[in-house]
């Protein structure tokens, strides 16, 4: 039985002028535990704490029932009262009977009834608490940083600086991600490669960082602080530390007919690559699918070559375990597949391209050498139409593309449709789109100087129809505004494809047990306040893995998103929430209702042997509450069906003791 | 009339248990009389011939046995399971009740099973035999010296009536043919109900409830209700009781029963089934599966094995409870 | 003799982070809402049983609401979207069971919405109590 | 022994209702017959027997034994009893006056149970011989003429009339109620209609069973009999064989808080449950097997140790047709039985 002390707070006149606080403290005194009740001017008060100190010693209380204001207010300030006083903390409850009594209710009758009952449920609460003391757990002071764009190299950099270790997990042989294959960024115009590749350089000179490219995750466990990580090194049959990058074997390589990913296909590579000049690690990979002697075992012309012996074709993948204390995930995007937008005729002709092989078209270090030319026959194109939401804000045709907005085609539009202008003035330029949206600082300038000083021809309309007839490519559009259909004849059409988080962030979000929304973006853990953080403890979000974001936008977030991993990383250890949910193994199904509605993977379930009633042994899955992960929501609680599954401090016990006081 | 015979099942298990692949055979044993078949494991060929049944009584759903069974048996265990049975099967291993590999799996076809109590309304009491012949029963009383004869679809569980599927979501193997999901009626008796005023509805089910003997044997009964230790069993519960002391304890007790199975339950009728009140408890988990469908989109329970239940699931743009009432039935 | 008034008995859980914050401000504002409401704090909206809400019912409450944060806004991500299907079976169940709808009420309700507090608490006492008292889901052992 | 006509069987239970309730087994909406207050209008059900016992009568499933209010920290002890009233419970079969018997051993004897004491004082049982056995019947094996049903009076009922025979005080005072509406008549016609019922039951499937190899002293045969795990095998331990018996009689004392003080209860209670005796060291039988022998051998073995011989089962069938999953006490009896004797 507890000996709980009540304790009726005044708060000056703001309580005492419609609660009868004498009444209040009397009337509770005849509960069931109550020892010892009193009221005072203002509880809060330092005055107020002592009185409520040493009733605790004199009384010996077990538990502390203030009434008071509302416990968002003070809870925190008697939980230390009362800590002072050598309770636990948790020991203490609140009944608001100010924000939620006094304030609401104007005669004194109804509102002393009232507290008086509010006093009730907190004592009858109390007398099923039970001290909570909060978990500990250490923190390993690296950071896991899975996709190498800008986004993971922006935030690996900032931790680095920070002075805590880093490694980098890249499934591509080269860190760079989309910004690399990119010419000139809006609005500033500046050179992608010229912004991008120092700070590439920069993650490979720096030695708190450790790249592993052209490697996957393929397992993680642990929690925040905690995480164990197992990544897969795929076997590039290069040594790594002994390739030199020269370049040679890629130039001897007889099989050269590789389509090259990072034009996306305009061109091809060897067997043997280094995807680009300026590649991080600048090291030589083999494609497996691809290499004549890995595939027949004749050849081996590379190896021979290779004056620095770098070429093991017997390598294998290697397993990597590691522990981290914080993942954040930069797993970036990819335009859609523009297949079931046979519309735009881009499977029929080569002249129909995506915006980022015109990045590449329009990129010196691209298949054409940074010279416009069409994809068919290498012409100068003298009309291009480039196309805005394709896929994008398809509300009504969820099927083919997005709901959403992919937000930077606007201004690569602009800014693919300004260049072209500026390069070659003879080239006409039109642009049909739904709206142009342009928040961002400089944006809407940048895009009135593509019209009033470019003219680029901004049509508000949507292309309905491209044919290709001859070497044209014929499109059929409307113009919304002059309200008349236009049919105009194209040497060259650019889609503005929609952008969808890259194929490997879904299983990685099972893996972390982070969630995702129906798009497969991560979701954060607040849309407002955690922006940068994933629900799942630990976890958080670098770039367009949240959402379609521009290069600013990325750069900022990934700098927040190495902030909050610095500020954890920084502690030596956590202190954990009491107040988390814990399941009675004996009681548990195993069945995963739990593990389904935890929004933070705050579950898991382990095999574990137990003598049954009938004394035989069974072995049984069980849910198992990561107290350092658990955030106390309690869904779990109302998914367990046994209910094995019980929160602390807010126990089904309690609540329902809360239930009973007040409907008494 | 089944379509498959009791010889050709004994043949099956008798092969399986001869060649080593199951250790045990999970089936219906004969009774005193020609309905009363109780579920039983069989472990020898001899066992199977002299005491296995099969026929229009053997509604029994076999599948929650596997969560004891497999624990207690050694090696695998051959289960016969209808249609309607292989969702259950596929529920449980969702929830991790037992291990698919101890299981193996016989899929039957079934051409609905006999509910002995309509066979009686027809037949008349004293039953001294019932027989299956072509799509009809035969079936003798003490009191008739003339066999009467009905249609095996005149005695028909209503369950079987309304029959949800005739294909098997589960199994290793399969005797006969499978069949189609079908669409059935079954949720026409809880539509009339929501067409009731609120005073017919609650005099409707205060007379269903008020016959509740507490005996537990729908939950016992119930696949989906595999607890270690059920709520109302558990004194820390706080909804613990055994027997209803008043009308409250027995909506309270009926209502939780099928909230937890809700979005789990197959509605393989079980529960009415076995309720010894003949109280249609299929109409409350049917009333939650007809508003899981209508609110959230079709789900069955046990379609598939790892899907989502849809009150662990949820989308941005879910009915709020007060559009519910908005799409019509009439208030108190 | 004078017939004495009829005061519902109400049973409000609130989720911690919004609408308990939003009775807060409903109190801050002055806003005055019927003392017949009482409310108890749960971390989230999702942390309500229907188990409780039965409880409630049956050990005298004329009407139970629940509060959450809006759709979106959840604290904890997910939490009131998993009340709001709890939520919809149960009341929908209950009203199968011939219950008076307006005895339940699940209501998103932020921290910011002082005033859509009281008024949801108004509204909700007046429809309660014009249906009088639970007498379908009531347990007379509970009766004083 | 008197006659009345079928005819005036509505005056006749108007009559016995007037100063006691009358309460006799009634066709419910779903054809199941059910023991229903008498009223004007309700119809005396045609079917063998109700889905419940009629022990519920005396032994009521739930019942308030004392309740404690509580304000503040005071407590106050309430006796919740009301004096029963006087009522007569008509149409109970053979089988189920014969429970009665098995009831009053263990209720009525010391410690004599007052609540129960108190509702066979104000209850007047009678009593229906059986017309139409059905094939779940098989109370001659436990001795009981079905033709020859104890009770406080015996009813017989042929086509057109119905005989009354007093049996005991409490009958006879009944009889007397009824002097206007019955006369006086000879057993002639009864005789012949137990003749009838005699050569029905020889025709049962379970007219052969016999519980010989059972009763006192038996304990060490069966106990350990092999059998009883695959008997229990399939039992699904759920409570219906426990609740719609005659003659089981477990129950459990709880407390229910109110909130404004504690009532404390019995209701009753299975053996077939896991929970079932639970005691702060656990439970004293942890199988179902154990669980499901127990409900057996009481029933055959050990309360006939403690009772002359009297079986605690009157083969009135209920657990036969309602088991979930069929098993039932036959099937023990004849497996366990026969095997025990080789």
């Amino acid at each position: 039985m507890q000996r709980i002390g009540v304790f009726v707070c005044w708060c000056g006149s703001n309580i005492a002028a419609t609660v009868d606080v004498k009444a209040v403290a009397e009337a509770l005194k005849s509960e069931p535990g109550v020892v010892y009740s009193a009221d005072y001017q203002y509880m809060c008060s330092q005055a107020g704490q002592d009185l409520i100190k040493e009733a605790v010693k004199e009384h010996n209380l077990t538990g502390i029932v203030v009434c008071s204001c509302s416990p968002r207010m003070h809870e925190a300030t008697f939980r230390k009262t009362a800590a002072a006083a050598g309770l636990n903390p948790y020991m203490v409850e609140i009944a608001n009977i100010r924000e939620q009594c006094s304030w609401v209710h104007k005669d004194i009758p109804s509102g002393t009834e009232k507290a008086i009952i509010l006093g009730k449920a907190a004592v009858a609460k109390v007398n099923l608490n039970t001290p909570l003391t909060p978990g500990e757990s250490p923190v390993t002071k690296r950071a896991l940083v899975i996709g190498g764009g800008i986004a993971g190299i922006q935030t690996a950099l900032d931790i680095a600086d920070a002075g805590f270790p880093v490694d980098i997990v890249e499934k591509n042989p080269t860190i760079g991600g989309k910004m690399a294959q990119l010419d000139k960024t809006f609005p500033t115009l500046d050179c992608a490669a010229c912004i991008l590749t120092p700070k590439m350089v920069d993650v490979a000179q720096n030695d708190k960082i450790r790249i592993f490219s052209y490697s996957e995750v393929s397992e993680i466990k642990g929690f925040v602080g905690n995480f164990d990580v197992t990544i897969r090194k795929k076997a590039r049959y290069v040594k790594e530390d002994v390739c030199t990058g020269c370049g040679l074997c890629v130039e001897k390589c007889p099989q050269k007919k590789i389509p090259n990913e990072f034009n996306l296909g305009m061109d091809n590579r060897s067997a043997i690559y280094i995807p680009f000049a300026q590649a991080v690690p600048k090291v030589a990979t083999i494609d497996a699918e691809a290499c004549t002697m890995l595939k027949k075992g004749k050849c081996g012309l590379c190896s021979k070559v290779c004056t620095a012996g770098a070429i093991d074709y017997k390598q294998q993948d290697e397993l990597i375990s590691e522990k981290y204390g914080a993942i954040v995930v930069a797993t970036g995007f990819n335009p859609i597949s523009m297949e079931k937008f046979d519309e735009y005729a881009y499977s029929q002709s080569k002249d129909v391209i995506t915006s980022l092989e015109f990045e590449r078209l329009t990129n010196a270090a691209g298949p054409t050498a940074g010279k416009l030319l069409r994809p068919s026959d290498l012409k100068h194109p003298h009309t291009i139409v480039f196309v805005q939401c394709v896929g994008s804000r398809c509300a009504s045709c969820a099927e083919k593309g997005k709901e959403y907005c992919s937000k930077i085609c606007c201004m690569y539009t602009a800014k693919h449709a300004m260049l072209t202008r500026d390069k070659y003035p003879d080239t006409d330029v039109y642009v049909f789109y739904i709206d142009v949206r342009t928040p961002g600082k400089n944006f809407d300038e940048f895009y009135r100087r593509a019209v009033e000083e470019y003219g680029v021809h901004y049509i508000k309309g949507m292309v309905g129809k491209v044919t290709p007839e001859g070497d044209k490519l014929k499109v059929r559009a409307s113009d919304l505004l002059n309200n008349k259909q236009l049919n105009i004849d194209a040497d060259l059409v650019v889609l503005a494809a929609a952008i969808e988080p890259d194929k490997s962030a879904r299983p990685l979000a099972t893996m972390l047990t982070a969630s995702m929304d129906t798009n497969d973006f991560f979701t954060e853990a607040h849309p407002k306040l955690r922006p940068v953080e994933s629900p799942t403890a630990g976890v958080f979000l670098s770039g367009a893995c949240q959402g379609p974001k521009d290069i600013p936008e990325t750069v900022s977030q990934a700098g927040a998103a190495a902030s909050k991993v610095i500020g954890l990383l920084a502690k030596d250890k956590l202190t954990g929430n009491p107040c988390v949910a814990s399941s009675d193994e004996l009681m548990c199904n195993g069945c995963s209702s739990c593990e389904r509605v935890c929004p933070y993977g705050a579950i898991s379930y382990i095999d574990k042997e137990f003598r049954m009633p009938d004394r035989t042994v069974a072995i049984r899955r069980v849910a198992s509450v990561n107290p350092a992960v658990c955030q106390g929501c309690g869904a779990c609680t109302v998914a367990c069906p046994s209910g094995a599954m019980d929160l602390r401090g807010f126990a089904s016990g309690q609540i329902m003791a809360e239930v009973d006081a007040i409907c008494k | 009339m089944q379509k498959i015979t009791r010889d050709q099942l004994i043949e099956k298990a008798a092969s399986l248990l001869g060649n080593g692949t199951v250790s045990c055979v999970l089936g219906w044993e004969k009774g005193e009389f020609d309905y009363d078949v109780t579920p039983a494991l069989f472990e020898t060929e001899s066992e199977l011939r002299e005491k296995f049944v099969f026929g229009d009584f053997c509604g029994a759903n076999l599948s929650k046995y596997l969560v004891s069974k497999t624990r207690k048996c050694e090696g695998r265990i051959l289960v016969f399971l209808k249609p309607c049975d292989t969702y259950s099967f596929n529920q449980l291993l969702t929830e991790h009740r037992f291990d698919r590999e101890k299981a193996y799996v016989v899929g039957i076809p079934c051409e609905g099973m006999a509910d002995i109590e309509r066979v009686k309304e027809l037949c008349g009491d004293g039953i001294s035999s019932v027989t299956a012949d072509g799509d009809e029963l035969v079936v003798t009383t003490l009191y008739d010296d003339e066999p009467v004869r009905v249609k095996a679809e005149s005695v028909l569980a209503e369950r079987c009536v309304n029959c949800k599927s005739k294909k098997h979501v589960a199994y290793d193997e399969l005797i006969g043919e499978d069949g189609e999901v079908l669409s059935s009626a079954r949720f026409d008796e809880v539509a009339r109900l929501e067409a009731m005023t609120p005073d017919e509805r609650f005099a409707f089910w205060q007379n269903e409830l008020s016959k509740c003997i507490r005996c537990n044997a729908c939950r016992n009964v119930c696949p989906a209700c595999t607890c270690e230790r059920c709520v109302f069993d558990n004194p820390s519960s706080g909804v613990e009781n055994k027997a209803a002391a008043n009308s409250f304890e027995e909506k309270m007790f009926h209502i939780i029963r099928a909230f937890h199975v809700a979005g789990r339950c197959t509605d393989c009728g079980e529960c009415s089934r076995v309720c010894p009140q003949n109280i249609p408890l299929h109409l409350l988990n049917r009333k939650f599966i007809k508003d899981i469908d209508d609110f959230y989109g079709e789900y069955q329970a046990g379609a598939e094995v790892g899907s989502r239940a849809p009150l662990v699931n949820y989308t941005f743009d879910d009915l709020e409870p007060g559009e519910v009432f908005e799409r019509g039935g009439q208030d108190a | 003799m004078q017939v004495k008034e009829y005061k519902p008995l109400i049973v409000a859980f609130c989720c911690n982070w919004c609408s308990y914050a939003g009775a807060d401000l409903a109190g801050n504002n002055r806003l005055s809402y019927p003392a017949d409401v009482k409310i108890i704090r749960v971390p989230c909206s999702c942390r309500v049983n229907p188990m409780f809400v039965l409880r409630a019912f049956q050990r005298g409450a004329d009407g139970v609401i629940i509060c959450g944060c809006h759709p979106g806004d959840c604290h904890y991500t997910s939490g009131n979207y998993y009340t709001r299907r709890r939520m919809a079976l149960l009341f929908s169940m209950l009203d199968y069971l011939g219950i008076e709808r307006d005895r339940t009420r699940l209501e998103w309700v932020s921290a910011a919405e002082g005033a859509k507090f009281a008024a949801t608490m108004n509204d909700f006492v007046e429809k309660v109590t014009a249906l009088g008292e639970n007498k379908r889901l009531e347990d007379l052992r509970c009766k004083k | 022994m008197r006659k009345c006509s079928l005819e005036s069987i509505d005056r006749v239970f108007a009559a016995i209702n007037a100063d006691a309730s009358l309460y006799l087994p009634v066709d419910g909406d779903d054809g199941k017959a059910v023991y229903t207050k008498w009223e004007d209008g309700v119809k005396w059900s045609g079917a063998l027997n109700t889905v419940r016992s009629p022990k519920s009568f005396f032994f009521p499933q739930m019942e308030d034994l004392v309740q404690f209010r509580t304000e503040g920290k005071t407590i106050e002890v309430i006796d919740p009893r009301k004096e029963s009233e006087d009522f007569v419970v008509f149409g109970v079969r053979a089988c189920d006056a014969k429970s009665f018997e098995v009831l009053d051993r263990v209720f009525l004897v010391d410690p004599v149970d007052s609540y129960y004491a108190s509702r066979r004082e104000h209850g007047v049982i009678v009593t229906v011989a059986c017309t139409r056995p059905v094939e779940t019947c098989f109370c001659k094996t436990f001795g009981i003429d079905p033709a020859e049903p104890a009770g406080d009076v015996s009813v017989w009922k042929t086509d057109s009339e119905l005989f009354w025979q007093s049996n005991t005080e409490k009958g006879e005072k009944l009889l007397e109620k009824l002097a206007d509406l019955t006369e006086e008549c000879t057993d002639e016609a009864v005789a012949a209609q137990k003749e009838k019922i005699n050569s029905v039951m020889s025709r049962l499937p379970l007219a052969d069973l016999k519980a010989d190899a059972f009763g006192a002293g038996k304990t060490m045969k069966f106990f350990d009999a092999p059998e009883w795990d695959e008997l229990s095998e399939s039992c699904i331990a759920c409570g219906t064989c426990t609740y719609v018996c005659p003659t089981c009689q477990c129950y459990d004392i709880k407390d229910f808080n109110t909130g404004n003080g504690v009532i404390r209860f019995r209701c009753w209670d299975s053996c077939m449950y896991s929970e079932f005796t639970k005691m702060s060291a656990g439970q004293p039988r942890l199988t179902q097997k154990e669980r499901f022998r127990q409900r057996f051998m009481h029933k055959l073995v050990y309360y006939p140790e403690k009772n002359g011989g009297l079986f605690s089962c009157v083969g009135c069938g209920r657990c036969l047709s309602r088991c979930p999953i069929s098993m039932n006490i036959v099937k023990v009896m004849k497996t366990i039985g026969g095997k025990a004797d080789e």
